[in-house]
């Protein structure tokens, strides 16, 4: 066991668990969290990649590690969006759900 | 692994059209943005003929050389980023130049420079999201290299999504958080795949991959998260759900836009991973199942649109079923004897069943809009009288369908006769059967709602609003187009 | 003199590691909200205090040792604030938090 | 084992425990601060894995500002999610959760699978890095090698942004962006949104400066003057733009328009789009990276801050 | 040295892991927020043993950028928390 590994585990785990909680959880905003520990699972699989690439004195390939902070960057935008239509969403009375029927709860609003 | 050469000019002649097709709408978008709401309408129509005379001289260079490469940064792959451009990216490009003037023209009375009392609002998002799912889109059909690409599909997403919920109700914002859920999804694992494939061999570029990738689990492994992500985001079944009430409940300019174009791009990635960097991977059993998903998409988004009440969800069902058949391509284009996807009729009948759609679906959410519009609803039983009350838009409607139906001589019908002739060339009758069964069922939809709009007034009818005659002539010159398109032959 | 170096920062460091448990303790143990605030803001205060302190011997070079002082300065000046304004919330949810 | 590799199986375990907690707590708010002390390890983990340039961006956006975006929301939608009591039931959970544990171990597996020694284009960056002018290889390969990708994703930060404003209600476009603090009063938050800016903003550029050649750049450095920005609006200090402001949109689209406008240039006087001649390229990517950061740090605040929401006059 | 300063950052991140025990447990906001707190706290020291442990200067930036956004959170933190407030306590969320 090295540390790539380990960390390769943990990605993949970080994956999986992400996934889980976007299948199950009914509530956009947590499935908005999911998606962002999905996310960062994958930027995680990168740096093992990257790290398993450290070549030429350098301790990792750089060219992985740059794709991941341009990930980081495209995960924040989608995540600033998903929050605001969701927050949109709530004001027109639209509920925190995708749910068509069941959910009552929109009609009234949190004071914020 | 070939050599980085410093600064190599590793660019074809011409090849600047290529930074020009992607850089051209970034501008506009920018300009648009900074000239506010009032100039937003004007900077993007002024945009969108250079931008087609871009994407025009981009196929012409194609159709001199037969392709077009160019390393930006003159870095050359791997470490840089090359864009390429053959037929099929020329082809995509100008029906994307086309559609996407179509729909800025159109949208004019809608989103145009804001009047007094209104905020200005929709006018800077509409034609902000429509540059940028433009310049994403020309990025998806040019860029070469998998990462490039993935920002391509983002960007294409974030440009997207607003324009489903331009209205702020709270079902057409349901429906764009939901497409947003299943994009990034998809975008995420598609980035998965590109991990893995980087990791095994030190490259995103297509055309690197094709020289090294082996068969193998990291390389299926990539391939198939990659090919479910960019499935859920071109909605082929049994991934579609987002797309009826995102497509049906956006305005009728944007609808034109998303059903027409924005799921081709994910498609056109699909093509390139599997025709370019992975040829040598597909095997039999993977193929039809590809293909099967594409069939079960003909037959349910065609049964679904059968059965809807209301004009804009048909159409927009009716999506969900063509998007079926640009899918067969895989497996009619899987040559056996020799386990590769062989450029062919199959893809050729994919590319013209792409751009044809793309026009005829264009028309036909475009005529529905202005169909709604002169009645006030858009109820499929109410339609009586329509056709005296508005023959052009029925008329570009009718003929979209022709091309949707697959009726000669329409660029639906060339698509659909390349898909049936390669099917009886390989063997595989049942995909022709499906084919042919999707055009009746096609059929079936579109004449029901003729025969109600040709129907007379069933009602009472509340009293028509205009609608400007310039409006009209976008649909039906789309729709034109088209139907004519098959009569063209060959593609540039 | 570097051995003597090397035992100021094992103290020092231990020490500092000591009172973030000590820090730790009282926010587990404690009974109300206010008491585990007082006892977490000295904690992790003197705590990184401490370790700054340890480590500055460790730092190789002058602009370095200004940076981990910075790192304390700034952790104990938002330690200050927030640890106030936890406060306020704590005071608002009465005495049952 | 090496005493290194417990100090990381350690951080590999909670930063899944943060995880998991995230995904399993049952109210939001608790689930937001686990998703943000999860953030601040896998920072931790980033060090780890020797990319100092990546741990910086996890910290400035995975603990500070999508921290404060979840919490908003969080705070916002917390009555309505209360009445949320649907969830799949058990069966259906246990297949989730067995399927997602299968596509962990196939991804795992896939992963250790990899070939060694690993492809690297480690060797091929450095060996051209000199002609960038540049001395950190990561900065190397976002503003030259695949600059066109940095280009690219600071305009899709600009295009969510129209996204994000977009959703303001019509009353609202004419209307700030909505952000104060519930202790927006207090002198105690007034005063750390007096003392703690100029640090940030002395360390933002720090780390742009930097980035030339250690670990940072002007993203990360964008990241910590946008906190700092939201800490002076949530304090009351200052207001944020209305979002029809002229100097705003020209602000926000200055960093991508110099960065294409320097890119196009290129294609006259070094041969390529993007492309630097040698002589220069150092000073023009430094001359980029400022009106960049500028953008970076406007839209990132303005992310967070969500669309126009209160109307008020002209 | 080297091994004596990683022990004591995992030593800070273990005692760190305890007190997120009030994380899960509540019971009341104020009491993640502290929690939370002391993670940013215990995440700048072990960021700074490890780092000068190895001899990486860089160490030293990232834990000043943690050190700025760990505030900047916690204020973020406390606006929930007090938002939260206006609502009677959720008291659903012990495990």
């Amino acid at each position: 066991m090295n540390p790539t590994t380990l960390f390769g585990l943990c990605g993949a785990a970080l994956v999986g668990i992400g996934l889980y909680g976007l299948l199950t959880d009914p509530r956009l905003l947590r499935k908005i969290i999911a998606f962002n520990l999905v996310g960062s699972g994958v930027f995680l699989l990168f740096g093992v990649v990257a790290r398993r690439g450290a070549d030429a004195g350098l301790g990792g390939d750089p060219v992985p590690q740059a794709l991941v902070i341009t990930g980081i960057v495209v995960a924040f935008s989608a995540t600033a969006l998903a929050v605001a239509l969701l927050l949109r969403l709530h004001d027109a009375g639209g509920g925190a759900t995708l749910d068509d029927g069941a959910d009552s709860a929109g009609k009234d609003r949190s004071p914020s | 692994m070939p050599p980085t050469e410093a600064l190599a000019a590793g660019a074809s002649a011409g090849g600047g059209w290529l930074v020009a097709s992607i850089a051209w709408p970034i501008i506009a978008l920018l300009l648009v943005i900074a000239g506010g709401e009032r100039l937003a309408a004007r900077v993007g129509v002024l945009a969108l003929p250079i931008g087609l005379a871009i994407a025009a001289a981009v196929a012409l260079q194609v159709g001199g050389s037969g392709e077009l490469v160019y390393n930006v940064g003159g870095w050359a792959p791997p470490l840089g980023i090359a864009l390429r451009a053959d037929g099929l990216s020329a082809a995509m490009l100008l029906v994307t130049a086309i559609v996407a003037g179509g729909s800025g023209i159109y949208a004019l009375a809608d989103f145009g420079p804001p009047r007094a009392g209104s905020s200005g609002r929709t006018s800077l998002a509409f034609w902000a999201s429509l540059l940028g799912a433009w310049a994403a889109l020309n990025l998806a059909f040019l860029g070469n290299d998998l990462f490039n690409l993935y920002v391509a599909l983002e960007m294409l997403t974030f440009a997207a999504v607003p324009l489903v919920c331009l209205d702020g109700r709270a079902e057409t914002l349901k429906a764009a958080l939901r497409y947003l859920l299943y994009a990034l999804v998809g975008s995420v694992l598609y980035l998965l795949g590109a991990v893995l494939l980087y990791g095994a061999y030190g490259t995103l570029d297509l055309g690197l991959l094709a020289t090294v990738a082996q068969p193998g689990p990291a390389t299926w492994a990539a391939a198939a998260l990659m090919t479910a992500g960019l499935l859920a985001k071109t909605a082929l079944f049994p991934l579609h759900l987002w797309l009826p009430p995102a497509h049906a409940g956006a305005p009728p300019a944007a609808s034109a836009v998303l059903s027409a174009l924005v799921v081709k791009g994910s498609f056109f990635i699909v093509l390139r991973l599997w025709f370019e960097a992975l040829p040598g991977l597909g095997s039999a059993a993977a193929m039809q199942l590809i293909g099967l998903l594409g069939a079960g998409a003909i037959l349910y988004g065609s049964a679904l649109a059968l059965r809807q009440t209301r004009l804009k969800l048909l159409v927009a069902y009716s999506t969900v079923a063509q998007i079926g058949y640009l899918f067969l391509v895989f497996p009619l284009a899987f040559d056996a004897a020799s386990g590769r996807l062989a450029a062919g009729a199959a893809l050729m009948g994919g590319l013209l069943q792409a751009v044809s759609h793309a026009l005829a679906k264009a028309a036909m959410f475009m005529s529905a809009g202005l169909i709604a519009v002169t009645l006030g609803h858009d109820r499929i039983a109410d339609l009586g009288g329509l056709a005296r009350a508005r023959p052009t838009s029925l008329l570009a409607f009718a003929l979209a369908g022709v091309s949707l139906v697959g009726l000669p001589p329409s660029g639906g019908f060339a698509a659909k006769w390349l898909l049936l002739s390669a099917a009886v060339a390989t063997g595989q009758w049942w995909w022709a059967v499906v084919i042919v069964l999707g055009g009746l069922l096609t059929g079936a939809y579109l004449v029901l709602v003729l025969m109600r709009a040709l129907d007379e007034p069933t009602a009472p009818a509340a009293p028509l609003q205009p609608v400007a005659a310039w409006r009209e002539a976008v649909p039906l010159v789309l729709a034109l187009l088209a139907v004519f398109m098959g009569l063209a032959g060959v593609l540039p | 003199m570097s051995a003597l170096l090397d035992l100021f920062t094992i103290v020092a460091v231990s020490a500092g590691v000591l009172f973030f448990l000590a820090g730790v303790v009282g926010l587990l143990r404690f009974p109300d909200a206010l008491t585990r605030l007082h006892a977490l803001t000295k904690a992790d205060n003197v705590g990184l205090g401490l370790i700054v302190a340890g480590l500055l011997p460790q730092a190789g070079s002058v602009l370095a040792a200004l940076k981990l002082l910075l790192v304390w300065l700034t952790v104990l000046l938002a330690g200050a604030t927030v640890g106030q304004l936890i406060a306020r919330v704590a005071r608002r949810a009465g005495p049952s938090a | 084992m090496s005493f290194e590799l417990n100090y990381e199986l350690l951080v590999g375990l909670l930063v899944l425990t943060t995880a998991a907690w995230s995904v399993a707590a049952r109210d939001s708010y608790s689930a937001t601060v686990g998703f943000v002390s999860y953030g601040l390890l896998l920072a931790i983990v980033w060090m780890q894995l020797q990319a100092v340039d990546v741990a910086l961006t996890e910290v400035a956006i995975g603990s500070g500002l999508t921290g404060l975006l979840l919490l908003g929301a969080a705070a916002r939608l917390r009555a309505t999610e209360r009445r949320i009591v649907a969830r799949p039931s058990i069966a259906l959970r246990t297949l989730a959760a067995l399927a997602c544990a299968g596509i962990s171990v196939a991804l795992a597996a896939t992963v250790l699978s990899l070939p060694q020694p690993a492809p690297s284009l480690a060797a091929e960056a450095l060996a051209a890095l000199p002609a960038t002018g540049l001395g950190n290889p990561v900065n190397g390969v976002l503003m030259a090698f695949r600059a066109f990708d940095t280009l690219l994703e600071k305009v899709v930060l600009v295009l969510s942004l129209v996204g994000v404003w977009s959703l303001a209600p019509d009353l609202g476009w004419a209307g700030r962006p909505r952000l104060l603090h519930p202790f927006a009063d207090d002198g105690v938050l007034k005063f750390l949104a007096r003392t703690l800016p100029p640090l940030g903003l002395l360390l933002g550029l720090h780390l742009m400066w930097n980035g030339a050649d250690e670990p940072g750049g002007a993203f990360q450095g964008a990241t910590v003057l946008a906190a700092m920005w939201l800490l002076v609006l949530m304090a009351g200090l200052g207001e944020a733009p209305q979002v029809r402001a002229r100097w705003l949109r020209v602000a926000a689209v200055a960093g991508p328009a110099t960065f294409l406008a320097v890119g196009l240039a290129g294609m006259g006087i070094a041969g390529a789009f993007l492309a630097y001649p040698e002589s220069h390229a150092k000073a023009l990517i430094l001359f980029v990276e400022v009106p960049m950061m500028l953008t970076i740090a406007l839209v990132l605040a303005l992310l967070v801050a969500g669309p126009p929401e209160r109307t008020e006059g002209p | 040295m080297t091994e004596f300063l990683l022990a004591a950052a995992a030593a800070v991140l273990i005692t760190v892991a305890l007190g997120m025990v009030r994380i899960l447990r509540g019971p009341g906001a104020a009491d993640r927020v502290m929690a939370a707190q002391l993670l940013g706290t215990g995440g700048v020291a072990a960021l700074l043993l490890s780092g000068i442990a190895r001899g990486r200067p860089a160490s030293l930036d990232l834990a000043l950028t943690l050190a700025v956004l760990a505030a900047f959170a916690s204020i973020a933190f406390v606006k929930g928390a007090a938002l939260g407030q206006d609502e009677p306590p959720a008291r659903d969320d012990t495990p």
